[in-house]
């Protein structure tokens, strides 16, 4: 995929649309979102909505250029808001050249009230009556209206329509198509569409790229690398990865258990591990709070499982629909006892995709719990990205032990000491291989110890901790976006990755230090990268700067760290905005 | 074939002289034995407590889990393989106490497991606190002055909340345990037996003498163990305790169910890369 | 109480009884200590059992002192062997000019198998029928004999048997002291007790002194300081706080609930808090990972609450009877979210009665979580301290509004923004007061925002951080043991305190500094405190050195780190050899 | 004296139109006024679920708990202060599924608290998977290819479990529902109202309808609620749906029977130093 290549600053265009939940937004949003994919363009897109079903704001914004995007931008050209809500909270984004529809059928705005940005009325509900709608494809309405601004293709527009709408039946799809040449009609002859500075053009036809989230990519991989065990209780905002993976089992062959409660899906997901199958389960940061006894229970018996963890803002409930990097301190620590466990750090959804294929690899290879960490921005936001490549990641089980070479071992220890700590499995049903795997202290068999046999505990605990060395080595290392040399350099993990490449296309001599393995930290390895690197700025989307905290820890010397923590993730401009202080 | 003994470990257990999970032990590994299974064929889970110490003494695939949490991993190892013979083993702390949500859940989806309960009333390895099936006033440690709560039913509970099997054992009946273990194992669903075991260290003294008087076994009166309500009223029995199954119905179980299984079990599918491409589709 | 003084080392003696489980060492052993006490010695003792209920090897060990000791010693002057198996296991611990005493009836001790050390055999099933006691009395045989071995005096003795069986009636007491009688003549008679060259002398009658463990003096405190309402689980090493409290309930009128799970353990101790009663919960590291999620709870809702958690060896169930510090990376950083919990680490019964006033005071003062880590090492080891003194605390429920001032308001904010971070309190019941605590993120009253309001979100996290620079004031400064300038300066946090002190004693131009309260850190506290300091050598009962790595972040250096992670604590002689290695 | 006016916060239901829950908010203000209480004498634990979200317009003490926790929340609140009125609010998800192994063991203890379930079936808020109440074989987006378990019977649970009171009610029937949350809360002792609770976005589209045809009430019929089996057999029906009281039954409470709390509710004893010397005694 082509992310960010440092070129000069390509031309973006966000559009968002606003108004009451159940307004069908997202829909319209998204439907907008294809066409403009599919016409070769890139995209990157989110929504803010409260946690209820119906009612309440629910907007959705989405940035467009000719080049990838890899992150929402704040400054909006196109906005439009269903009703009066939606046009307060958005109005401050507007450019000055930028245009307003609004629902004049709901609200009015007042003259001077958007600062001289240019609004137009659009009465939706007089508009579908006219139109001889369902009020319900008002929205459609509202795209056709936007095609006619921007001047993009309508063509392409109608087949995302008639692909979106197939299985509602021919008579949705011809409705919703009416719509849409309504509102392309009613904005020609009603706007001044040709003073609208912003257009988008089709570079080719692009039937190829997907429109995915995080959580998508996840679910894709995890597919795509055998992993046949799944059990999760919902949880925004991990709870799609739940879904998709349901809704394709029948297709996948993978079992999809929705268990009781996160306690029991984690134990699931280790008993599934435990018995040969590469299993996984997802949660947010409350859901993993009553996983974290198993943690350390997949620790001490050795087991492969991989977690996937999505991030909302804390603590407790919190905010329950909007993102945050707050979980990364806790996860590195998580559980009684000392252990090793590693969190990959993806910072969108090509590379949610690699490393969770990568997550199931060091879990079975090195015998231990792996999360990918993710959070609500990356987990429901879409980006647009190329196909993944099958040829990009391999399997790697590990040391399982044959049949055969069970057969020629007189004394099978599941346990056994070895220098690089990992020690072959055998799995239950292979004959020779019976072998008791156990959360108390246990000698090479498994049996338990008790601390008489001091000897037996240290050896076990050395052998535990002695995979930290193989893990590094495995380990994703930092990776440097930008200029090679910088007056400044930013280090991120995560989702802050999106919005810090978007902002190095327009600053100079800035550079980022990407960690797509947020824990274990290789100090030798970010000492070299970090050598003769001037100003070093952690930034992350939480209050106490927790990346930042862990890099000192190995002794780095930071100069500045960047917090947001109100709820949403950092915009490209606010980057640009601080970081040019700061230099 | 395997016999008794090769269900045995090279650990010799450390249960208390005269402890009632001895005979437990025993049906259950002659009961393996008579079945025709072989060690490796069998995966037993265990709980944290007395009970659960068994996990070192028993030679078959274990895992020893954390306090509560056996029934899960019981669940997931049983979905994963489901040739293997899947037993869990937990005490009434951990199985009604700490871990009462997996058990009242478990029993609603019938998934292939036997579930053995040694009810012994106590917290016996943290040294004797009440447990959910403490009497009610019981003085123990941590609850000097008599336990307030009435004792929690495993049984009634198993037939309320969908257990296709329900029995209830005694550990000093070891003949009778060993067979009802086995219908419980050949059981296709969820099954439970509870089984009455004296703990001689926090028990009543007289805890032997009192289950001798109490204990009658079911199969030596003309009680049926097909209709639900019946069952429940004679899982209320506490002036005498009847052994053997109460509730016995036919329903397809959990993992016969899912077709992701019907070819064969998870674990013998090979690990590859799968194609998505028909997958991606939905994101174009 | 008289800690350490660095005066010269006194005299220590170390007495080792160890047998099979179930044998009555741990009985015999504290009547020994107690009788020692009683006659103005001090003690430290500590055992060694497994995690079953009968059978296994199961140790006593105390060491004993004129003067105030802290730790119990490794090198054994006295010593029992009931078994083979403890013969076996207690020998190499033996100073040369020591003595075993072993059951003769139980197995023999081969020619030059100590290497020296004098045995004396102690047929103890013929000696019963001899003396016409009860098999279970035989470990008064034992008591007498060592009594005769160390020129004990015997009537304090028989005065300690009279109270301890007090209540098994008067014939038990009788059996009892024919029981030492009987040993005492048996090795006058028999053995040369004139060469044994360690005498014990009672100093003074001392009916003052205690014999506890930390979690007795924390049940004591809890009690002392107004704390109401108990919930806890049952888990070793914190079992006993819920076995004294529950006992002590129609005495102290303390409400004492042992609950389904630790969950609801942690959320009755926060819906007490909320409810306006000092409320507790005990448990260990498994436990605690079950309330992780209440945690949380507590820091939005901003609830008071005191969680007491005893350490042993992890991860899972690990070695459940043992001793390791290896928790407090978790407590730090535990729970989804970022918010302030103190983290209280007492080193010895007496620090651990005062730390838990404090924690209850903090609680309320700040409203947030606060714990008390401990471990099995004090939670379980008895050590003889003056009584706790009610001068030396003080109640300090901070700010809650009476009811005519709730009666002024006309509009009550719960969580209204203030500079401390602190908002006065309404409990429920009060009229005027009503307010939603709430685990979703919150306006002033506490009802519910969404991140459409980030502004408040802002406000709210930072009004809750503002907590930290008073929490930091009110937190016990690390403490200096030993000279003011030293060569080596050890660095420790909860139990390690008593080997440490021990070594000092030794130890030349070495000092400690102990961190009783090991969370969060005060940065510039401890850069002072550090000023100067030439070698930092971090002492901890663990593998992973999580002080240490805390110690890093906040910019110590540290020259070097000793751990611990056998499932022992640190004996004094280990830490007196290693550190003279460093100096 | 309270109006049912004085239990709403300036908060607007967030709730959609149409919802069930509205029906039983009306119902417990109701309630809650004719019985004379006024706010601050009541506190109500809420679950994390659109029925939790109320919690944000009940002018009450209100706790915004965690999912599937209110139920030991409002316990503790009770032991605290008896003196209050403590309600406590869960969905069927919350109630049945996370915080299950609470809810079968507070019933065992009689403590006094009303326990309101609002049973949609679903998760509603996390958008419409299954619940431990869904039917056998509901097609959620967390089973798009049909459920495998039976449904939770929480009445039936209930009753096992100890709960001296145990009635169903239909958001609905708000009349009905405000006389039944009436006697519940006066009950001395544990009761749940597990109410059926249409949520129009996840329901079946005639979900309403399919309730009006089945729900009849109890106190139309002969029906006498003192009987465990027939009540236990009531609670089982689906073809036709009781509301009422299926079973209540006097017993002491919990918090009735500890004499720590015979003078005065904890929280109005005094918080000071307490003397410790008698238990120092234990320790020389
Ligand atoms: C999470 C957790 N809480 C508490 C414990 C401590 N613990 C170990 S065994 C046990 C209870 C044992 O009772 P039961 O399950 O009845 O087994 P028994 O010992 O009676 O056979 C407890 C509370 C633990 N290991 N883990
Ligand atoms: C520990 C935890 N797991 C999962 C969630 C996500 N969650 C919020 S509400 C809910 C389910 C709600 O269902 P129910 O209790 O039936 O309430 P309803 O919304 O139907 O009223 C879930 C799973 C959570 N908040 N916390
Ligand atoms: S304490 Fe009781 S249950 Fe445990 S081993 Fe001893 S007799 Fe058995
Ligand atoms: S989703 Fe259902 S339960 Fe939730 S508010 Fe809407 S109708 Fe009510
Ligand atoms: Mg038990
Ligand atoms: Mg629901």
């Amino acid at each position: 995929m082509k992310t960010s290549k440092n070129t000069k600053p390509s031309k973006i265009f966000t559009y968002k649309i606003g108004g009451i939940a159940g307004g069908g937004q997202q829909v319209a949003g998204l439907i907008f979102t294809k066409a403009c994919v599919r016409g070769g363009l890139y995209t990157f897109d989110s929504s803010e909505y409260p946690s209820r079903i119906r009612g309440g704001l629910v907007t959705y914004r989405v940035s467009i250029s000719d080049q990838p995007v890899n992150a929402i931008y704040k400054t909006t050209q196109l906005l439009i808001a269903l009703n009066r809500e939606a046009f307060d909270y958005c109005l401050p984004d507007m450019t000055k050249d930028g245009v307003i529809l609004y629902d004049s059928d709901k609200f009015e705005v007042k003259p001077g009230e958007t600062k001289g940005v240019k609004t137009y009325p659009l009465p939706l509900a007089k508009l579908a009556t006219q139109a001889q709608i369902k009020p319900i494809a008002g929205n459609m309405i509202v795209t056709g209206a936007c095609a006619a601004l921007l001047g993009y293709d309508l063509e392409i527009l109608n087949e995302v329509i008639k692909n979106t709408f197939a299985d509602k039946g021919q008579e949705v799809v011809e409705m919703n198509i009416t719509a849409v040449k309504f509102g392309y009609q009613y904005a020609k002859a009603n706007f001044d569409v040709d003073k609208f500075p912003y257009k988008l053009k089709p570079i080719n036809k692009n039937d190829q790229s997907i429109i995915v989230t995080a959580n998508d990519t996840i679910s894709l991989a995890a597919v795509a690398c055998g992993c046949k065990f799944f059990a999760s209780y919902p949880m925004t905002p991990a709870s799609s990865v739940l879904e998709r993976l349901a809704s394709w089992a029948h297709l996948t062959g993978m079992v999809v258990k929705h268990p009781e409660d996160e306690i029991s899906a984690m134990h699931m997901a280790i008993g599934a591990g435990f018995a040969g199958v590469r299993s996984m389960t997802a949660t947010s940061g409350g859901g993993f709070a009553l996983m974290t006894e198993a943690l350390a229970l997949a620790a001490i018996t050795e087991t492969p499982v991989v977690v996937i963890e999505s991030q909302r803002p804390g603590p407790a409930t919190g905010l329950p629909t909007w993102t945050e990097q707050s979980d990364l301190a806790y996860l590195a620590t998580a559980a009684h006892g000392e252990f090793i466990r590693v969190i990959l750090t993806p910072g969108d959804p090509w590379e949610a995709f690699y490393l969770t294929t990568q997550a199931f690899n060091l879990a079975e290879k090195w015998q231990i719990p792996v999360f990918v960490l993710v959070d609500k921005y990356i987990s429901e936001g879409h980006q647009s990205i190329d196909q993944p490549d099958s040829k990009k990641f391999n399997i790697d089980r590990g040391q399982l032990l044959s049949d055969e070479q069970l057969a020629k071992l007189t004394d099978y220890k599941r346990y056994q000491f070895t220098k690089s700590g990992v020690s072959p499995r055998a799995i239950p049903g292979q004959k020779g291989g019976v072998y008791l795997a156990n959360s108390d202290e246990h000698e090479e068999h498994g049996l338990t110890i008790e601390g008489f046999d001091a000897l037996t505990r240290i050896k076990m605990v050395d052998k535990r901790a002695a995979k930290l060395a193989g893990v590094l080595k495995d380990l994703p290392k930092p990776k440097l976006y930008g200029p090679k040399t910088a007056k400044l350099t930013l280090l991120g993990w995560g989702s802050v990755k999106g919005p810090v490449l978007e902002a190095l296309k327009v600053l100079d001599k800035v550079n980022y230090l990407h960690f797509s393995a947020a824990w274990p930290l290789d100090k030798a390895e970010i000492t070299k990268q970090l050598k003769g690197v001037k100003k070093i700025v952690v930034i992350e989307n939480n209050h106490d700067g927790q990346l930042a905290n862990m890099l000192e820890q190995v002794g780095v010397k930071i100069t500045q760290r960047l917090n947001k923590y109100n709820g949403a993730q950092f915009f490209p401009e606010e980057i640009i905005e601080l970081v040019s202080k700061l230099k | 074939m395997a016999t008794e003994k090769d269900f045995l470990t090279p650990v010799l257990p450390t249960w208390c002289p005269g402890c009632g999970n001895f005979g437990i032990w025993t049906a259950l590994r002659q009961a393996l034995a008579e079945l025709g299974l072989e060690p490796h064929q069998v995966v037993m889970s265990f709980d944290i407590g007395c009970c659960g110490n068994g996990a070192n003494w028993h030679q078959v695939y274990g895992f020893h889990s954390l306090h509560g949490r056996p029934l899960p991993i019981a669940y997931a190892v049983k979905l994963a393989n489901h040739d293997l013979k899947v037993i869990t083993i937990s005490g009434d702390g951990g199985g009604y106490g700490e871990g009462g949500n997996h058990f009242i859940h478990t029993c609603r989806g019938n998934i292939d497991i036997t579930y053995i309960i040694h009810n012994n009333h106590r917290y016996s390895l943290t040294t004797g606190q009440s447990s959910p099936t403490s009497e009610h006033g019981a003085k123990t440690k941590s609850t000097p002055d008599g336990l307030i709560e009435y004792p929690f039913n495993g049984l009634q509970t198993a037939i309320t909340c969908g257990a296709t099997f329900v029995a209830q054992g005694y550990s000093d009946e070891v003949v009778h345990l060993k067979e009802l273990l086995k219908k419980a194992i050949l059981h296709k669903g969820f099954s439970l037996v509870d089984i009455l075991q004296p703990c001689v260290i926090f028990n009543e003294k007289n805890i032997r003498e009192q289950y001798k008087q109490k204990v009658y076994k079911l199969e030596e009166t003309d009680y049926q163990p097909t209709d639900k309500i019946t069952a429940y009223q004679k899982a209320a029995e506490t002036e005498k305790l009847p052994i053997g199954i109460l509730y016995q119905e036919e329903k397809p179980s959990y993992e016969s169910q899912l077709p992701q299984l019907a070819k064969m079990p998870l674990v013998k599918q090979e690990v590859k890369k799968e194609d998505i491409s028909q997958l991606l589709e939905e994101f174009k």
